[in-house]
């Protein structure tokens, strides 16, 4: 992890009910810090976008071989030879470049990104990370970057609910779905609580409608507070 | 001898190419798809492929109608799994179908390692992952890599935009992803382009893929025009 | 946070370079050598340096006088020994002076590697030879490779022709050589320019180091400017 | 070894003396195929360049981040950004690319190119090339691209005269300065003769004022002939 964190004690905001993912969103793009070269996952981590605003200087990264990815193209700005991972065709602002997969990867591989925002199926507390695969026997096994992105950036933010729909914790002491990467996630982002996880285990950075303790009793793993 | 050949039909585009190959095939999603080159090779009946691809084919259509019509035996991919993958999906559940599940970034680097002559190497991805599994591995100054290998084709299909007499090739946008790559990996490199231009009309400073690593190379616009002269 | 910074002096280019540094310098001969940022790093006085070059210096100047001024512990590098490479050739003799001797090819893959997070790779280039005498060997598919390993740049100076607000550069013809490979190799990246442009003036398709591997620039003809102005 | 050899014969030029340096260059040049790919390694072999006819189509690799290099500059086409792995001024025909190091080297180290011609010290009947040190004890090494060229290419022609200053045969059974590459070699090109070379030994295609039987007295290997 390479990005500190603002917080010198951990916020419970007890005033409201949990993050909508637009708020969550939201939450996510405050902490990329100015300047920053950033992935975002297909899927929820891509709205992140939308929270980014014009002068943030962050500079977007798409595996599929373009820095400096624009927006969703509109209407016309449509080309079917620009598009972004999740195949969603894109725009192409001044100051872009192209390159191939192999070094679009080795950018990804070699650490140059500083943040990359990931869903997730479930993060262990040290930061293991599960978000390919189901472990479901008949499922058909797709990886794509998942795991190049999990291992890749400075820092691994992952942005998910915090409970599965059945009301198990998707913050975990060791995941039981087929990992992406080990130890690679360093920041938690959930509807309910923003996380720090690693080595040191879990630390609760901020709280939405829920507190610090609740979270403890709902999680079955060791808490820590800043 | 290994000069850059201008062929005039998808026919001879694809011509040779032998059961059991391995081949090559660019794109990500359709970006780079080529797609008249696939369409060719389903034409053309080789059989027993090997298919590297990043995907496994989407509707009824390019790689997923080369699925349908038998002759594949693997595929090299990424993410075989799409909204539209049926054709891949039925024939790898009724078992007719081997797949070896890549990540992206290996799947590139492997494919590099072929071209660049490098015979293996020391890949911090999946480490720990059930992609690992089996996999040597080693620690290296404190963090752990897996042992990855090249993945050489026999052909490699790619689409690009430009290509000039000397086999020098432009791609457009995002379009160019596994194409230059896959160029360098195959002992037999077949490109589909949308335009041709004269020797000495692409700037030497931007050229993508040097022609040494294209031997075949079919214009789509010179075909256009010939369908609509005949 | 890491975008490329655009400074207005030698000084502030090589500002913060530590003494034990090792720094990758670009150039082939004279081709892509960073003249003026070698100059800079002799003026702010960084010593025990290792230095990662193709050669060991020419003359007097150069990395030459970096040399001669005592600065460097360690050269690695593949053809130190040239017609004009006196003062390399007095240090290394009087054992002053460290040198890896390493074949070109693995010079630049091996900062590749680096670059791209490649944690060791086996190469073919100097097998038998006495460049492979201690290092791991394996035969892969037959054919007899050594184990190398990446080399990491805490700084690359580099020497490019044009810069966008981006940091994106473009090169000229083979000055372009090991420019492109040390940028991404390095922890920080500091490139003279012959020229900058403004945002959007380079052709997104032609970028040949993206700005992500770029930290601080150096405009030369900026540089004349103000020189001719004070 | 990939280039066939047209000779059925072992042929003995007995009524000429021993090729100059100028029919040795145009000897390289007449067995290289139309439209290779070819890597000229700096000093003597640079000089086969001019004994290859426009119409060859034969295209020039510089291991410094070139394919399609022209031929040496003059007068004011002399560019310091344009130069061969000699560092020799040249010139950018139509049709050229530009690529870095790494990418230069991979195409090299690849097995892309045809024909990679080098100047050596001695060569073995086996087709071991040394080619960048004498082995003497004060030498300070120095490689280059030797050890990249010498494996490279799918065929490495040597050119060289067959006997040193001295005397001595620098076709030998086992080289005695240090190596370059470890049967690499495929053809060595000779004032004296041209031989194949290979994992099955030496075999002599063709002689210049000189019979199969005078270079069998002289060489310290076993020669065969077509």
């Amino acid at each position: 992890m390479s990005i500190a964190v603002a917080a010198t004690q951990t916020l419970e905001h007890l005033d409201r009910g949990p993050l909508s993912k637009d708020e969550l969103a939201a939450l996510v793009a405050r902490d990329i810090p100015q300047g920053s070269y950033v992935n975002l996952g297909i899927g929820q981590p891509t709205t992140v976008a939308d929270h980014l605003s014009a002068d943030s200087g962050v500079v977007l990264h798409t595996e599929n071989g373009m820095l400096g990815m624009g927006r969703a193209a509109q209407g016309d700005e449509i080309d079917p030879d620009l598009i972004n991972a999740g195949k969603v065709p894109v725009t192409e602002p001044p100051g872009a470049a192209y390159f191939h997969h192999a070094d679009s990867f080795a950018m990804m591989r070699g650490g140059h990104l500083d943040v990359c925002v990931l869903g997730a199926f479930q993060v262990s507390a040290t930061g293991d990370l599960a978000n390919w695969h189901t472990g479901a026997p008949d499922a058909i096994p797709a990886v794509g970057g998942a795991m190049d992105l999990a291992i890749g950036a400075k820092d691994v933010f992952v942005m998910m609910t915090l409970f599965a729909k059945d009301g198990t914790a998707k913050l975990v002491s060791e995941c039981t779905y087929p990992l992406t990467g080990v130890g690679c996630v360093s920041r938690v982002y959930t509807d309910r609580a923003l996380f720090l996880v690693g080595a040191d285990g879990a630390t609760v950075v901020e709280t939405f409608g829920m507190s610090v303790e609740e979270l403890d009793e709902r999680l079955d793993i060791d808490l820590r507070t800043l | 001898m290994s000069r850059a050949q201008i062929v005039t039909s998808p026919a001879e585009a694809v011509a040779g190419i032998e059961d059991g190959s391995t081949v090559l095939v660019g794109g990500f999603g359709m970006a780079g798809m080529p797609v008249t080159l696939i369409d060719a090779l389903i034409e053309q009946g080789a059989s027993d492929l090997t298919i590297v691809s990043n995907n496994a084919g989407n509707g009824d259509t390019g790689l997923a109608a080369l699925l349908a019509a038998g002759r594949v035996r693997k595929v090299i991919c990424s993410f075989p799994r799409q909204h539209d993958s049926y054709v891949f999906d039925d024939l790898y559940r009724s078992g007719k179908l081997e797949l070896e599940v890549v990540p992206q970034g290996n799947l590139a680097e492997r494919m590099r390692a072929a071209g660049a002559g490098i015979g293996a190497f020391y890949c911090p991805t999946g480490v720990g992952t059930p992609l690992a599994e089996g996999k040597e591995r080693r620690t290296i100054d404190g963090r752990d890599y897996v042992l990855e290998y090249p993945i050489q084709g026999d052909y490699a299909l790619i689409g690009a935009q430009t290509a000039d007499p000397m086999g020098n090739l432009l791609y457009r946008k995002t379009a160019r992803n596994f194409g230059p790559v896959m160029a360098t990996a195959a002992r037999t490199t077949i490109v589909e382009v949308r335009e041709t231009v004269g020797l000495g009309e692409i700037d030497p400073e931007a050229v993508v893929t040097p022609g040494i690593y294209v031997d075949r190379i079919l214009d789509l616009s010179a075909l256009a025009s010939q369908e609509v002269a005949s």
